[in-house]
């Protein structure tokens, strides 16, 4: 201490300049808080492959939570409502889901075929995990199914909504404007460039000629099923255009010939494979 | 019949209505400035939803405190216990009679007006007292005996602190040391330690933070005020605030050159325009030392009770004595 | 509905008037309704218990001497951080003795804990000393862990350091705000919880709590760090120090603090080992005893740092303690992440684990000292008996040394230097 | 090592090579090699000798503008994010690649990825930002291993991550892949995206750079814009502003394709003419009779109008925009009324769907023109589509909807001829389209001058 006073003065300044400086106050209902994105004061039911939440309201949970935090309602296998705490806080949940619960299917299962494909559910839920089921990783995690399967299993898609507990329309929606196959395709898919640079430097003259010498329409497949046909924007031709994309491999720039050859090599190539010869 | 004496009495009642009427505004002036001031100094907003800016914020305070139920502990002293905080509170308000606000602006312009303010000054220790005592409770017993201690200690470094300006002025009278002041330049100048142990020993003898012994929140819950609540608490609150408006006023009156401009020109307005530049300069000054009380009760922690006697006797005291002494020689000796 | 014959029927006292409780105690055979007589009649009475003291130290506190009162402090007075009642014994405002009543906010949350299976376990302990949740889930999980025979993987051993360390110096930072306001001084605490609130939000990006963070698992922790937490780690790093700054220039060196706590409350360091006094507590009386040094657990072998002490043992010395732990945790900090290896954060461990029966013991330097929990198992899938010795507990017991013959004024100020929390004291 | 990049990504030589010195020269894959090019020596110099207001100081005075197209000061854009009061702010490198033929943002990310990184570091340490992300195009494969190597190399070396470089600054850099979607470049589309939500834009206000990303105030960036940052670090904004025009300085990443010898990525100062960029790709082949300046936004500007610079102002005079950084160059063989078509046909087909006039008027228009080219107009088309184009634009959400009409109201002024021969004789002027000839209309278009 050197001068009787100095603390103090050293206080008072600290004070004088805080009174100028930024206040910290948040004004509450005017200015929320951002809440973390692992924020769990906020309940989120978990969805089932139906798309109905899997809670049973079997009333567990609020019963042993120790300070009956925990409120909820619904209606029971033999459709009589039923209630514990408040109806408001929680979503009711739907009589159809305790009736297929209770083995009375009450309706029928959305998109039936499809409910048989094989998909190894373990496997993407540790793809999911592997990127800390992340929000930002959904794009990621679609390009690993992807790069599985060839396309998106809508089985899949439901498994990875119910992992990283994003709803099932969030999920579907980014699924289907990322550019993702959805459904199965069958062979090699041949996809003719039609970005801008392809189109003006003779794109569609490879489409014409790819057509006739498959025989086979955009979106179709050819007979043997050993190639899928298909037009696309993203396949990034740049100065290679006029492209075309057999699987993932570009190929430019093309004229019409080439392309016929390149194609009908494929096409031989992959019925080779199919008859058990090797080139 | 005596017109002149009717008269006087008329203006007297007047004056002391007025000054009745003046402290519950100045009460919620000066809140409001604390609230405020301490939330800005602890980086926080402070009250911002009442009137704009949150200004009426403390007004409210005011009339929830009427509203709220007016308790009396079971085993209190009933008539003392109401009577106390009527006591600190006229107290204040007696001794707001000698402020000069403005030149003709004083509600009684005693010839003995510093006399007058020390004696009544004094009697809110009384009302302190009783209040601790009445309460019936271990923690205003406690704070009741503090204040007793601690203002009684401090009124004599206060009271000593101004003789010298006394001596000085050679006057009891407000108004005369203000015209002194203006002929002879601020006070401040020629008693320089008058002013410290007299701001020191005002912020003492007021209750107020570092040396708020008397309420002590984290000691003594409220100390005298633990068991008042609804209007008999809000008394105890407005006169710890008119309080402190009336010793910021007497310290700019005797230091500060009261309702004096800092600068020469205009010295001094003639009328009822010098009375309106008085009260403008009067309250810019009071309402400036006010703020810096706030600072310190935002800034700093509260002394121990013995360290505050202690600096009382040990310190204040003798260098007051010193300052008397000084001054007294220094008028016999350049004949002031 | 049953009818109650009005004779036999035993009113509620508060039905009783006067004249009808005499009749009922004549009746009973006891004397009239024992009533204070005289002016100081309350005085005496207040805080006394009714009942024939117990103990010999009972008996020493609760018999007064001429012009000796006792005085409540507590359970509800501003600054007895949480629900606590100390008994003083004051001659005028000296101190004669000091009885610490505890209790108030007990919730028996060991017993909570010997039912709830050895995982949930970890979501009880959260309250216990709710300043430093983490550490009160990291005894527990040491415990489990050596119980059950699982090491967590590196890296999570490495986000519990970090989360702990934070933990520790929000936990400090806010000593420092609660000793200013036991003194008086409004602003310090409010510097304190900027930067809590700051370390608060970090830690809720990583567990998604804010308080009870419940982010310890038996092997592992709930989650790696994202981002969020390592964007705001970052943030709050770079002006952490200023911050701190902030209050030491308020306080440090302050004359009217430094008045009020040099030399005050002086426990020597014998004194100190012999009440059991831990943590800062202790280091602050000169002896150099950390938990982290003496007994490593987590990764702490790995980190290099010293024991940091005080020489002389008061308020003061208590203060300064928390302020070099704090930028020692700091340090500590830069060095965990520096360090952090990749991999998993969680073991793989069943969902209802059962271990051997054995017992085991794990202990952790927490802010305020050594805390540690002991459990047993019975082979069960709940621990058979679970323990935990909370430091602040130990600490209090060192008020009725070191008070007697100080003022009144300096109960809360030297209380608030042990930095005790009431949750963790209660259990 | 011409290798190191996609093939389709031809490097033309000539113009003003700034961004593309280092592609192929350094390994994009290795940090050390970066570094021995003088990499990182901006972000260096920014974070441990420069305050950020000092940084955005000298980005203002080099007047670097957003090469995402909407040409927005760069300097005011970090002004503002830093102004914002917030606890955590996020920036965000977009290298979603909307017009998937533009090639600069992935040359850049496939050739010198740590370029954008250390561009990127400077933008969050400039504005205040403690995440950075990078949002690369799912498509490109190669880049994002590229980044996701460059991040992970940075942040082991200390350049990003907690206490960058030993300073105070913290910065938390990741990669993360988008939808290959048109719309997802835009900002608020590219924001719902990384969080998890289909790619849409999102109403503004409030805009991201004060409720972005998990309500963050977020900032998105060009990657090109923040490789110039780089640049102007690591060299000066002096050097930077020595070529351009008043407004708009510095070099711009374009694209040249269609009809010209040598298509490829040439690097030029901003307002250097169309004509000579034209040249730097070996000029046209053939008679080249228009050029689409901007990807499917831009308009087109006939050969008589090459001389035009190319920099935000003139082109926006002229009807056309930077947009992407492509040109596209036609021949007198091409219909400009099927061009238009084309690009109309292109927005149409990538409408997210969230906006109404986007998602039906595209269509529209696509239908109406359609219609004059099978010469079936009916006698308000024109009118048609110069109105609904207007609407369009008016009420759209986002920028790439706002700018959608835009090729075909530039060949409607530029071509209108063709528009007529297309509609009232079933005749295509350049002998490209497979006109139905005859059937003249009984009343005139309305709307064609």
């Amino acid at each position: 201490m050197a001068f009787p006073g100095a603390g103090i003065a050293k206080g008072m300044a600290q004070t004088f300049r805080n009174f100028f400086a930024p206040k910290v106050t948040r004004q509450y209902p005017e200015e929320r808080p951002q809440m973390p994105e692992r924020w769990r004061g906020r309940l989120d039911l978990i969805y089932d492959p139906f798309g109905e939440h899997k809670c049973e309201v079997c009333f567990q949970c609020a019963q042993v939570c120790p300070v009956e935090a925990i409120d909820m309602s619904g209606f029971d296998t033999q459709g009589n409502r039923i209630r514990y705490g408040m109806p408001e806080i929680y979503d009711e949940r739907r009589d159809p889901n305790a009736y297929r619960r209770a083995g009375q299917p009450a309706r029928p299962m959305r998109n039936p075929a499809r409910w048989d494909e094989s998909v190894d559910t373990p496997w993407v839920d540790e793809t999911v995990d592997a990127f800390g089921g992340r929000p930002e990783a959904l794009v990621a995690i679609f390009r690993a199914v992807e790069e599985r399967y060839g396309y998106l299993p809508e089985r899949a898609l439901r498994r990875i909504s119910d992992r990283m507990t994003i709803h099932w329309a969030q999920v579907f929606g980014a699924a289907g404007l990322g550019g993702f196959r959805l459904l199965p395709v069958a062979g090699h898919v041949v996809t003719v460039c039609d970005c801008a640079a392809c189109r003006f430097a003779g794109g569609p003259s490879l489409l014409d000629a790819i057509r006739d010498e498959l025989g086979i329409e955009v979106g179709e497949e050819t007979a043997d099923g050993g190639i899928t046909l298909e037009v696309g924007s993203d396949v990034g031709a740049g100065a290679s255009s006029p492209a075309i994309r057999i699987d993932t491999l570009v190929y430019g720039p093309l004229d019409p010939e080439k392309a016929r050859h390149l194609v009908s090599e494929r096409r031989a190539a992959a019925a080779r494979v199919a008859e058990g010869t090797p080139a | 019949m005596d017109w002149e004496l009717v008269l006087g009495i008329g203006r007297f009642l007047l004056a002391t209505t007025l000054i009745l009427l003046l402290t519950v505004p100045t009460a919620f002036v000066i809140i409001q400035m604390e609230m405020k001031i301490i939330a800005q100094l602890a980086l926080r907003i402070g009250p911002n939803r009442i009137g704009p800016r949150g200004m009426f914020q403390s007004t409210i305070h005011g009339f929830k405190v009427l509203a709220k139920e007016d308790t009396v502990p079971d085993q209190a002293d009933r008539s003392t216990f109401t009577l106390a905080p009527w006591m600190v509170y006229m107290a204040a308000a007696m001794s707001m009679i000698v402020i000069p606000f403005a030149p003709g602006a004083i509600a009684a312009d005693f010839s003995i007006g510093i006399v007058y303010f020390f004696a009544v000054l004094g009697l809110s220790v009384v009302g302190l007292l009783v209040a601790g005592w009445a309460s019936y409770n271990k923690y205003s017993l406690l704070g009741g005996l503090r204040s007793a201690a601690q203002m009684v200690s401090y009124e004599i470094p206060l009271t000593l602190s101004v003789v010298g300006v006394i001596v000085l002025a050679g006057t009891l009278s407000f108004s005369e040391v203000i015209a002194w002041q203006l002929e002879h330049g601020w006070l401040l100048i020629w008693q320089p330690l008058g002013v410290a142990i007299f701001y020191v020993a005002s912020l003492a003898e007021i209750n107020r933070t570092p040396f708020d012994m008397v309420e002590a929140d984290s000691e003594l819950v409220a100390g005298p005020f633990t068991e008042y609540s609804g209007m008999r608490f809000g008394f105890f609150f407005f006169a710890e605030y008119v309080a402190l408006f009336i010793m910021s006023g007497i310290l700019i009156s005797l230091f500060f050159g009261g309702w004096l401009a800092p600068w020469p020109f205009p010295a001094q307005l003639e009328g009822f325009a010098g009375t309106l530049y008085g009260i403008v300069w009067f309250f810019l000054k009071t309402y400036l030392f006010v703020a810096v009380a706030v600072w310190l009760r935002g800034t700093l922690p509260r002394v121990r009770v013995d360290q505050l006697m202690g600096m009382a006797w040990k310190v204040l005291l003798p260098l007051a004595l010193v300052n008397l002494f000084i001054t007294a020689i220094a008028v016999v000796v350049f004949n002031l | 509905m049953t009818t109650v014959d009005p004779e036999t029927r035993i009113p509620d006292p508060i039905e009783l008037d006067e004249a009808e409780e005499a009749r009922l105690r004549a009746a009973a055979g006891l004397g009239p309704t024992p009533r204070e007589g005289g002016e100081y009649a309350g005085f005496e009475s207040v805080g006394i218990p009714d009942r024939p003291p117990q103990t010999e130290r009972e008996r020493e506190v609760y018999t007064l001497n001429e012009g000796e009162m006792l005085i409540n402090l507590g359970p509800q007075h501003p600054s007895t951080h949480g629900v606590m009642r100390l008994v003083v014994k004051v001659r005028g405002e000296v101190i004669v003795d000091i009885d610490p009543v505890l209790g108030y906010l007990h919730r028996g949350i060991e017993k909570l804990c010997e039912n709830a299976t050895y995982t949930t376990v970890l979501t009880y302990v959260d309250p216990m000393d709710y300043l430093s949740a983490m550490h009160n889930e990291h005894a527990p999980a040491i415990a489990f862990e050596k119980l059950y025979g699982i090491k967590a993987p590196p890296r999570a051993e490495y986000i519990r350091a970090l989360v702990v360390e934070l933990n520790r110096v929000f936990s400090h930072g806010l000593m420092m705000g609660f000793l200013a306001l036991d003194m008086g001084g409004l602003t310090p605490i409010l510097y304190s919880f900027i930067n809590r609130d700051e370390v608060v939000d970090m830690l809720s990006a990583i567990s998604g709590q804010r308080m009870l963070f419940n982010f310890f698992r038996i092997g592992g922790v709930n989650w790696d760090t994202n981002d969020e937490f390592l964007s705001r780690l970052g943030t709050w790093r770079s002006h952490v120090l200023d911050n701190l700054l902030m209050n030491e220039r308020m306080i440090t060196d302050n004359e009217i603090f430094t008045k009020r706590t040099k030399g005050m409350g002086v426990l020597t360091g014998d004194e100190a080992i012999s009440l059991g006094v831990t943590g800062p507590n202790l280091r602050a009386s000169g002896v150099p005893f950390d938990v982290r040094k003496a007994h490593p657990y987590s990764i702490y072998h790995e980190l290099e740092f010293d024991v940091i002490t005080q020489q002389s043992g008061d308020s003061y010395a208590r203060y300064l303690q928390r302020i070099a732990e704090i930028k020692q945790s700091i340090h500590l900090i830069d060095q965990i992440i520096d360090k952090m290896p990749h991999g998993p954060v969680q073991a793989q461990v069943p969902g209802i684990i059962r271990p051997k029966p054995g017992r085991a013991y794990g202990a952790v330097e927490s802010p305020r000292g050594l805390y540690s929990v002991y459990a047993i198992s019975d082979g069960g899938p709940n621990p058979y008996r679970f323990r935990m010795r909370d430091p602040s507990f130990i600490s209090l017991q060192a008020l009725p040394k070191i008070m007697p013959g100080r003022l009144l004024a300096d109960t809360m100020a030297v209380m608030a230097s042990f930095d005790p929390v009431m949750g963790g004291v209660d259990k | 090592m011409a290798s190191t990049i996609s093939p389709q990504i031809r490097i033309l030589p000539g113009g003003e090579h700034r961004l593309l010195t280092e592609i192929g020269r350094v390994d994009p894959g290795s940090l050390a090699s970066f570094r021995e090019a003088g990499g990182y020596g901006g972000l260096e110099r920014a974070v441990t000798r420069l305050a950020p207001e000092e940084v955005i100081l000298e980005i203002e005075g080099a007047g670097l503008r957003g090469r995402g197209g909407s040409g927005f000061p760069t300097a005011e854009k970090w002004r503002v994010a830093r102004d914002t009061p917030a606890d955590r702010k996020i920036i965000v490198a977009n290298l979603m690649g909307a017009d998937p033929s533009a090639l600069g943002d992935r040359a850049l990310a496939e050739g010198n990825p740590h370029l954008i990184v250390e561009g990127l570091l400077i933008a969050a340490y400039a504005a205040g930002a403690s995440e950075a992300i990078v949002a690369v195009r799912r498509d490109w494969t190669d880049a994002i291993a590229r980044l996701r190597r460059a991040t992970a190399d940075a942040t082991d070396a200390h350049l990003a991550g907690y206490l960058v470089l030993g300073t105070d600054t913290s910065i938390q850099l990741s990669v993360w892949e988008g939808s290959g979607a048109y719309v997802a470049g835009e900002e608020t589309a590219l924001i719902s995206a990384l969080s998890g939500d289909r790619g849409m834009p999102l109403i503004r206000p409030p805009f991201p750079a004060t409720r972005g990303l998990h309500g963050v105030p977020t900032l998105v960036q060009n990657a090109e814009t923040l490789a110039h940052v780089a640049w102007i670090l690591s060299h000066s904004s002096e050097a930077f502003a020595s070529v351009g025009t008043e407004a708009s300085r510095g070099t711009k990443l374009v694209t040249v394709m269609g009809r010209v010898n040598e298509p490829g990525l040439v690097e030029v100062p901003l307002g250097t003419s169309i004509g000579a960029i034209v040249d730097l790709a070996g000029g046209p082949g053939g008679s080249a009779k228009a050029a689409f300046v901007g990807g499917p936004g831009g308009g087109a500007l006939t050969a008589a109008e090459f001389g035009t610079p190319y920099d935000y102002e003139s082109l926006e005079a002229a009807g056309a925009l930077i947009g992407s950084g492509a040109l596209l160059v036609v021949d007198g063989a091409t219909c400009m009324v099927d061009s238009a078509r084309f690009f109309a046909d292109f927005s149409a087909r990538e409408a997210c769907g969230k906006a109404v006039p986007c998602r039906i008027g595209t269509r529209r228009l696509v239908e109406a023109l359609d219609r004059i080219l099978a010469a079936t107009p009916r006698p308000n088309d024109v009118t048609l589509l110069r109105e609904l184009s207007r609407k369009i634009a008016d009420t759209a959400l986002c920028r790439l909807e706002r700018i959608a009409p835009g090729p075909i109201l530039t060949t409607l002024d530029r071509f209108s001829d063709e528009y007529r021969a297309h509609a009232e004789r079933g005749e295509c002027l350049a002998g490209a389209c497979q006109a139905p000839g005859g059937s003249p209309l009984l009343e005139p278009l309305a709307g064609l001058e």
